[in-house]
């Protein structure tokens, strides 16, 4: 090896931020401190030059499912709605390390999405022939192309689940996500964003039908407007505002292996056989397992999900039998019933909601960050959200994207 | 991977089991009457709180009962089982 | 002619002596029966000779007009009647009788599932790499039922013996048992 | 060189191994690990360092150790392992990596498999504390598993040589061992580390099962086992490992734990060098120096850094001419790579090995998996179990003591404690062991790090970071010690930071000027140690990763050459090809043939489930769209059901069998979904309904026979019954015998032709199936599988769910509204017809398209647009091709598909996007051929 593995790895840009006490009151208060709640700091400070915004955080900056997620990004999702939204990100995405001056280890390296059966294949080709009408770079692949792409994918057509071909989206690939969540929140501090940490928000004061504070553990906050970036406790937090929401919280874990010489050179998911796994740049298999049944909050899962993932793994990548797990985790994600989130308005004035993302908000950092920004300044959903709205669920116009989302990251 | 007290076969490996979500939502009387909010509020609404949360789970792969139970959904931790048409029990989590 | 789920099975599986006695035992009659009422179940009982189980997760077994009988506790008020082959119109008739106006529902399910009987020392530690279940003496008893997975297949568990186990598995599903019993096998073929 | 003693340590000096390392070939003997044997030929440099590419040498003499990785090659290759876990065997070839291992290309052909097992009391840990917890509770007469990682039990007596009772504790530890062995219900594992702990006593352990017997291990045996054990309580006397203290160029080989080197002397008779320095900050590093001395290692030097030595220990080592100096440390170390100096004050002191010990940190992953909280304790430097837990105890140093009769005595209360718990009385109390050690550790001063050159004072040896980077995290502002693991790397390579991370957090307190006490150390999260992927998969690969189901006439299928598909875990027909032909031809001659003459399939896959009682009628008006208790025994009706939100889930086609008795069909894909589907409503929603659902599906064999001369065929094999269309009409079902065999006979046809659907038993699957090949051979008659049914159902605008469907359809959408019934008060899903999004009048509905060109074949999943122009993206979509064939009976190609406003659209031109050019296609309605119905009576 010429340099040594991680050699490349950036040296940290020196300052990230501060641990400032709360003020007593902010123009905007973003509650979570994950990629969405910095990502929407950022352009509400950048965009629309609110500053005097705070990021509360109950534990950790970007210690939620920013921590943990297994970092794919794409934006091949079937519906119109869809791929306005995740497509605005990656472009976002394509000029983001520049935008934040931070190294961010973006890595469009394409990302594989197999097709084990007769109907997976018709499912696929539809969401490619969609996709490129809709401007997104798309293609199907056959059998030989995937092995073209990833040599170590096992496709000889006696395995149980043969490849029959897979959708690939070249521009699509990973990015550190930690290195994301530091570049947002270093460059929102800058601009005078306050990013508290261990302030959990126990309750939302309300006026009139308009937000008016936030209750913290670190004390009471008055607010302009108040923006939910919590993931998974989304639910939790909106019932402080009587707002019930179609979410439900799951443990869904991921796993990593110890480091390898380069095996692995793009991103391969399969919805069927279950496995989405990718190489990071140290050199460490990402792979994400399927998420447990029930409702949790525990942040851990059970191992038998992880032992089905090991079994599928090595039905697709014979090579990986002697690869070891060194550490899995669990994070938890909200999983809302059209597999697609839910950005907009609440019935309650300067209350704003994002949540919904369920397996699938990494790659939508930069995009609904900024999305939701343009809401809260407007107080009106930018276009690319203006679909996810919660009414949908009543008039029934739905964004079903469980055939793109399901397992899929 | 969970031991669930089935309240027939007695403790099972989770695996045997199907999850299904908030208990106690019952099947509206007339959804005709039901405006589209209320209505939509029984199709997609479930609580989804981080505390005990009364469920339901399916002993799937054993004797093919539902059955509620009460499970701490910060810990995971089952804290009571109970069949259906039984009111749910006093938990202390 | 009839054909039975596992025939293409019988050698391999009677390879696995003396590791394991294992042979299909094709064709029984099987009903299931859908019943809470206890006066019918006990009609039922004395119809065929053989009382129900009234504890969960056992069987019982006897002799009655339809010859050899055993009912399989499967649920609160769902149970399997097996017995020797051709007796399931038979059976039928008689179950329907004795359930008479009380809810429930009586089904020949007899070609749903095969039966395979596994005998022989090692019979707890071959199915312990695919059962979850304590088949330990003390809490898996001779006349437990089970019904639970072996592996990625549903099964049904009857412990007939010290050492003796009858496993009902789903038709579509016997070949993967099969394979599966053969793989679990191999070690203890190699190191008696 | 020879650094291998003339005696002692448990290795067979009888017997040499022959093994290669580095390309090098070396000897050892059975009872080495890699690690020892190669300390034995004074090898030291392992491999380098991933980033900075510095040597790296053997830090500790187990599983802790973070940098002794190496690569096995042989017999096969395996990256990432230690070497001080690899136990030696012939024939060994290895090499040391450089941070980052490399998967083999060939297949690994050991086997993997896993076993459940349920005990009262698991004890993790066969050291002094877990023996005597494991026999406490063995002699109560609780089900007791022990494990133990390690290859024999004993834990950290078997790198000492000490004796308890007045005997080598080895006679001891194999006493107890012998006791519990012989113990029925008493498991004892070794090689088999508890690596995950999770809820409700699940325990999850890997053994290794035959790697240290290299090319001797049998290939039909389990290389490793994962067991899955559950167990009522647990005892964790998981130990406690030694930490290094942080100095400048602390990575050099040569630096060890003093420990280990004991550990290396005791257990293997090998010694670390010929001149060694010790550093340490507590007792326990002077038993290494007293009893290396004695095996004429040349200690030069004990550095201590607390203000004042221990006199007893002192004097012993001036009785062994070691000199000790208190209040001093050691600031850093020379070597071109291994050491060969160690800077204490301004001197250099000239050795090949510096043994170092910081004091202890007990092994407390597993109790923090299980959720115990940890406290800091001071004394120790170290986090500790900070509270009981009712399920799991904890033992022997791995709650922070360090007196060996003191964790005897835990391990015998948790021993005792756990079965009670379990439920049984304590038997005969187990004698505790009277010790002769004289270190402990106790006593010793935390210290984390010795100032000095921050860039090379590595923190965490084996991911390369240094005090300089944790001092970078501090100064970037970061202050929680999850931040400064993810800055900096800290305890996330292979050791997870098991001798790392609590230093790190030490430092970083110390550069925020904290305490301790109030940080949280990072989350420990399984594995304890890294677990092959191939061992968690175990078994279930292969032909044993998901079952493959096949119906009764499978062998048949297999037989005639036929291609299958997969649907669901099934295996289906999806076309029988003769020499030459390929997918479009064989079907072309399948339909063809079917709609000319008979053909027939294998249906036996379809869901079947017998739904019986009062109620049933009422029952199934609820689940299925349209009216079912009107339905007249003898009769079937075809049926749509939808889930609450209005959405087709499932279709297929109900028989009234009796006046309480229906038989209903799902899809292949959804039987299990649909019998779960009702028995939901049944039991948690309606128990008030007198029903009760049965699945037979596997109980019928099905074989539909379709086409003109299908009645033929029938009446030559059922010659009970009468099939004349008056006698059997239309929707009807007979039970009669065919072949000789008890069968209901359905009129039913997915294709539009004259059609009989024939069930019997599975039992007779084959036979009856043979029997109409027999019959209908005169008419040609063809099989056909999933392929020719989906083309034959497509030409009658048939849709397939999961095709034409998608979650967000309708039965209205796909044309099906005489299928909703207006006369029911309620039925699942109908409130949903009502949104406002319902009632659009732009939804997507099915239709027909026909390519203009009739001899273009529209790929399935095309999208249909409006213009012939494709404007720039985002380009307005009207639907896609759901379904699309080339029809033997049309003489054309044709497709079905989802269209906005579909049904208003019948007649115009819409294009479909093909590669770069679009295709002209004529909307019509989705039902193609015979729209009169003329030949379903044949
Ligand atoms: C294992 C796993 C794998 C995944 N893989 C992918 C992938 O490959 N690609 C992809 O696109 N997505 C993936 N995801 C999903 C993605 O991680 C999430 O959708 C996304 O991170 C959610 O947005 P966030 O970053 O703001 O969430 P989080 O980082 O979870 O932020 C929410 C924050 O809110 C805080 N909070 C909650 N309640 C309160 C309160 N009361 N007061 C104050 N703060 C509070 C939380 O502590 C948390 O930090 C994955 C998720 C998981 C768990
Ligand atoms: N000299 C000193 O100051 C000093 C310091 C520490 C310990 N000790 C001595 O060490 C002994 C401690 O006894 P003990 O029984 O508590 O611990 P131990 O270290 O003797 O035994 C612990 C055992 O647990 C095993 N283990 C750890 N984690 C495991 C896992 N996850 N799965 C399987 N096995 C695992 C280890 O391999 C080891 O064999 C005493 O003799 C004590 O005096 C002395
Ligand atoms: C993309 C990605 C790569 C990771 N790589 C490693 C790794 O190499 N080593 C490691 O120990 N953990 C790795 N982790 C996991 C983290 O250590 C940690 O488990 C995760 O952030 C969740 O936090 P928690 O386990 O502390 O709850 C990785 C996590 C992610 C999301
Ligand atoms: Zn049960």
């Amino acid at each position: 090896m010429t340099s040594p593995p991680g050699a490349h790895l950036p040296e940290h840009p020196d300052f990230l931020w501060d641990d400032p006490e709360p003020k007593s009151s902010y123009d905007v208060v973003v509650v979570g401190g994950g990629g969405h709640g910095l990502a929407t700091a950022y352009y509400l400070a950048k965009v629309h030059g609110i500053t005097n915004v705070a990021v509360l955080e109950k534990g950790w900056l970007a210690g939620g499912n920013m921590a943990r997620n297994t970092t794919i990004i794409r934006s091949n999702y079937l519906w119109d709605e869809s791929s306005g939204i995740y497509e605005h990100s990656l472009k976002l995405w394509e000029g983001l390390e520049e935008d934040l001056g931070y190294p961010i280890l973006f890595d469009q390296r394409g990302v594989l999405n197999l097709a084990h059966s007769l109907q997976d294949v018709r499912d696929s080709v539809r969401r490619v022939n969609a996709n490129r009408l809709n401007g997104i770079d798309a293609e199907w692949v056959d059998p030989a192309g995937v092995k073209e792409i990833c040599p170590i994918v096992n496709t000889s057509p006696d395995v149980r689940y043969p490849v029959l071909g897979a959708t690939y989206q070249p521009r699509a690939g990973i990015a550190k996500h930690d290195y994301v969540a530091w570049g947002y929140a270093r460059a929102a501090h800058e601009m005078g964003v306050d990013l508290i940490q261990d302030c959990e928000v126990t309750g939302l004061e309300t006026a009139g039908g308009r937000i008016t504070a936030v209750r913290t553990s670190r004390g009471r906050i008055a607010a302009g407007k108040v923006a939910l970036c919590a993931a998974g406790h989304s639910s939790v937090l909106a019932k402080m505002a009587g707002i019930p929401l179609p979410l439900a919280s799951h443990p869904l874990q991921a796993l990593v292996s110890e480091l390898l010489e380069p095996v692995h050179p793009t991103v391969v998911m399969s919805n069927a056989v279950h496995v989405y796994v990718s190489q990071a740049h140290k050199g460490e298999l990402v792979m994400g397992a399927g998420i447990d049944s029930y409702n949790g909050y525990g942040q851990r899962g059970s191992f038998h999900i992880i032992e089905q993932q090991m079994a599928a793994a090595l039905e697709l990548f014979p090579v990986f039998a002697r690869a070891h797990l060194l550490r899995t985790w669990a994070g938890i994600v909200d999983v809302s019933p059209d597999a697609s989130p839910i950005v907009g308005l609440t019935p309650v004035g300067g209350l704003y909601l994002n949540c919904g993302w369920g397996t699938g908000g990494f790659k939508a950092t930069p995009g609904v960050g900024d999305c939701f920004a343009h809401t809260i300044a407007h107080d009106k959903p930018h276009p690319f959200n203006e679909p996810f709205t919660l009414e949908r669920f009543t008039t029934g116009a739905l964004v079903d994207e469980h055939g793109a989302a399901a397992v899929a990251h | 991977m969970q031991l669930i007290p089935c309240p027939w076969c007695g403790p099972r490996e989770e695996a045997e089991f199907h999850y299904g979500g908030q208990a106690h939502v019952a099947y509206p009387e007339d959804p005709s009457a039901l405006t589209d909010e209320e209505w939509a509020r029984y199709v997609f609404f479930r609580e989804n709180p981080s505390g005990p949360f009364a469920e339901r789970w399916s002993h799937n792969a054993g004797c093919r009962r539902w059955f509620n139970a009460v499970r701490d959904t910060r810990t995971h931790d089952l804290l009571a089982v109970y069949r259906v048409g039984e009111p749910m029990p006093e938990v202390t989590a | 002619m009839t054909v039975s789920p596992l025939a293409a099975w019988s050698d391999r599986l009677a390879a696995l002596a003396p590791v394991l006695d294992a042979a299909e035992v094709p064709f029984r009659s099987q009903l299931t029966v859908r019943v809470s009422d206890p006066d019918a179940i006990a009609a039922m009982g004395s119809t065929l000779g053989v009382g129900f189980p009234s504890a969960a997760c056992t069987f019982t077994s006897g002799t009655g007009p339809c010859g050899d009988v055993e009912v399989l506790w499967l649920g609160p008020d769902e149970f399997l009647v097996t017995a020797p082959p051709d007796q399931q119109v038979t059976i039928e008739e008689v179950l329907r009788g004795a359930l008479g106006t009380a809810w429930g529902s009586v089904v020949d399910t007899s070609a749903q599932r095969t039966t395979v009987v596994l005998q022989g020392p090692r019979v707890r530690d071959v199915l312990a790499h695919g059962c979850s279940v304590d088949l330990h003496p003390a809490s898996a008893p001779r006349g437990t039922c089970v019904q639970t997975l072996l592996a990625r297949t549903g099964i049904v568990l009857q412990v007939t013996g010290d050492d003796r186990v009858t496993v009902l598995v789903r038709s579509s599903f016997a070949g993967y048992l099969a394979a599966w019993l053969v793989d679990a096998c191999t070690e203890y073929l190699a190191v008696p | 060189m020879n650094l291998r003693t003339p005696t002692g340590g448990a290795v067979d000096r009888n017997t040499v191994l022959h093994f290669t390392f580095n390309g090098t070939e070396y000897t050892g003997h059975p009872g080495d690990t890699l690690a020892s044997a190669l300390l034995a030929h004074g090898v030291h440099e392992i491999g380098s360092s991933v980033k900075l590419g510095r040597p790296r040498g053997i830090v500790a003499a187990g599983s802790e150790d973070p940098t002794s990785l190496v690569q096995v090659e042989a017999p096969f290759s395996e990256p990432m392992l230690l070497a001080t876990t690899v136990e030696l065997y012939d024939g060994l070839v290895a090499r040391g990596l450089a941070g980052q291992g490399r998967l083999s290309a060939e297949p690994d052909p050991a086997r993997y498999d896993a076993k459940h097992e349920h005990c009262d009391v698991l004890v993790v840990g066969a050291g002094p504390a877990g023996l005597v917890a494991a026999l406490t509770a063995a002699r109560a007469g609780a089900r007791v598993v022990l494990v133990d990682e390690q290859n024999q039990a004993g834990g950290a007596l078997l790198g000492v040589d000490e004796y308890l009772d007045d005997r080598p504790s080895a006679e001891w530890v194999a006493d107890v061992v012998a006791e519990l062995r012989s113990t029925p219900g008493v498991l004892v594992l070794e090689r088999t580390t508890a690596f995950g702990m999770y809820q409700d006593g699940f325990v999850l352990a890997l053994q290794k099962r035959t790697d240290h017997l290299g090319f001797a291990a049998p290939a039909s045996a389990a290389r490793q086992r994962v067991w899955r054990i559950r167990t009522r309580q647990t005892v964790l006397a998981t130990g406690a490992h030694e930490r290094p203290v942080v100095f400048a160029d602390n990575d050099r080989p040569g630096i060890m734990l003093a420990s280990s080197a004991r550990t290396f002397l005791h257990r293997y008779g090998v010694l670390p060098g010929s001149r060694a320095v010790v550093f340490t900050t507590n007792d326990s590093a002077y038993c290494a120096a007293i009893d290396l001395a004695e095996s004429g290692v040349d200690v030069a030097l004990v550095v201590d850094a607390r203000p004042e030595a221990p006199a007893r220990l002192a004097t012993e080592c001036a009785a062994r001419g070691i000199e000790v100096r208190a209040g001093q440390v050691v600031t850093g170390t020379d070597g071109p790579g291994r050491i060969t100096a160690a800077h204490v004050g301004d001197e250099r002191i000239a050795c090949d090995a510096l043994l170092v010990s910081g004091g202890w940190n007990p092994v407390v992953s597993l109790f923090s998996q299980a959720r115990g909280k940890l406290r800091y304790d001071a004394e120790l430097g170290a986090f500790v179990p900070g509270e009981e837990l009712s399920s799991v105890r904890v033992a022997g140093s791995a709650t922070g003591e360090l007196d060996l009769t003191a964790c005897a005595r835990q391990g015998r209360d948790a021993g005792a404690g756990a079965a009670r718990a379990a439920g049984f009385t304590a038997g005969g109390q187990v004698p505790l062991p009277a010790s002769d050690s004289r270190c402990t550790a106790r006593s010793g001063l935390v210290l984390w790090r010795v100032p000095g050159s921050d860039d090379t004072s590595f923190v965490d040896l084996q991911r390369d970071s240094t005090v300089a980077d944790v001092l970078r995290a501090t100064g970037a502002g970061l202050r929680s010690l999850e931040h400064i693991k993810r800055y900096t790397t800290i305890g996330t390579a292979h050791d997870q930071g098991k001798t790392s991370g609590m230093i790190a957090a030490g430092i970083v307190a110390e550069a925020l000027g904290v305490e301790l006490a109030e940080q949280r150390p990072t989350t420990f999260r399984p594995p304890y140690t890294s677990v092959s992927f191939a061992a968690l998969a175990g078994r279930d690969r292969g032909e044993l990763h998901d079952p493959v189901r096949v119906t009764s006439i499978h062998p048949w299928h297999v037989e005639h050459g036929a291609l299958f598909e997969d649907v669901g875990q099934w295996k289906r027909p999806w076309y029988y090809p003769r020499p030459g032909e390929d997918l479009h031809t064989a079907v072309l001659r399948e339909c063809k043939a079917t709609r000319e003459g008979v053909g027939m399939m294998d249906g036996s896959t379809l869901g079947k489930i017998d739904v019986q009682g009062r109620d049933a009628g009422a029952f199934l008006d609820m689940l299925y769209t349209n009216m079912m208790s009107t339905l007249k025994v003898g009769r079937i009706r075809y049926g749509v059901m939808c889930g609450v939100d209005g959405m087709v889930i499932d279709d297929g086609t109900v028989i009234r069998v009796g006046e309480q008795r229906y038989l209903v069909t799902t899809t292949t894909g959804n039987a299990a979904k649909v019998l779960d589907w009702m028995e939901e409503w049944l039991q948690t929603e309606w128990p008030h309904l007198d029903v009760h659902c049965t699945s037979v599906t596997e109980h019928w064999a099905t074989i539909p026979l379709v086409g003109p001369r299908s009645r033929d065929v029938l009446a030559a094999v059922a010659p009970d019954l009468d099939v004349s269309n008056e006698a059997f009409e239309f929707m009807t079902w007979r039970d009669t015998e065919v072949a000789g065999v008890p069968a209901r006979v359905c009129r039913i046809s997915f294709s539009g032709e004259l059609a009989y659907e024939i069930n019997v038993t599975a039992w007779h699957g084959i036979t009856v199936w043979e029997a109409l090949m027999a019959a209908g051979e005169r008419y040609g008659i063809t099989p056909y599988g999933t392929e020719t049914m989906h083309v034959l159902r497509a030409e009658k605008g048939y849709p397939i769910i999961g095709q034409e469907t998608d979650a967000t359809v309708t039965p209205q959408d796909l044309g099906m509204s005489w299928a909703v019934s207006k006369k029911k008060r309620d039925f699942i899903g109908k409130r949903s017809f009502a949104r406002a999004e319902n009632n659009r009048t732009d939804r997507k509905q099915l239709v027909g398209l026909l390519p203009a060109d009739p001899s273009v074949l529209l790929p399935e999943g095309s999208q249909i647009v409006e213009t012939d122009r494709l404007p720039e993206p985002p380009v307005r979509m009207l639907g896609h091709v759901t379904s699309s064939y080339p029809s033997a009976a049309l003489g054309r190609t044709f497709a079905l598909a989802l269209v906005r406003s579909g049904h208003e659209r019948i007649g115009e031109t819409l294009y479909v996007p093909v590669d770069d050019s679009l295709v002209p296609v004529t909307v019509t309605e989705s039902v193609l051929y015979d729209k009169e119905g003329a030949r379903r009576d044949g």
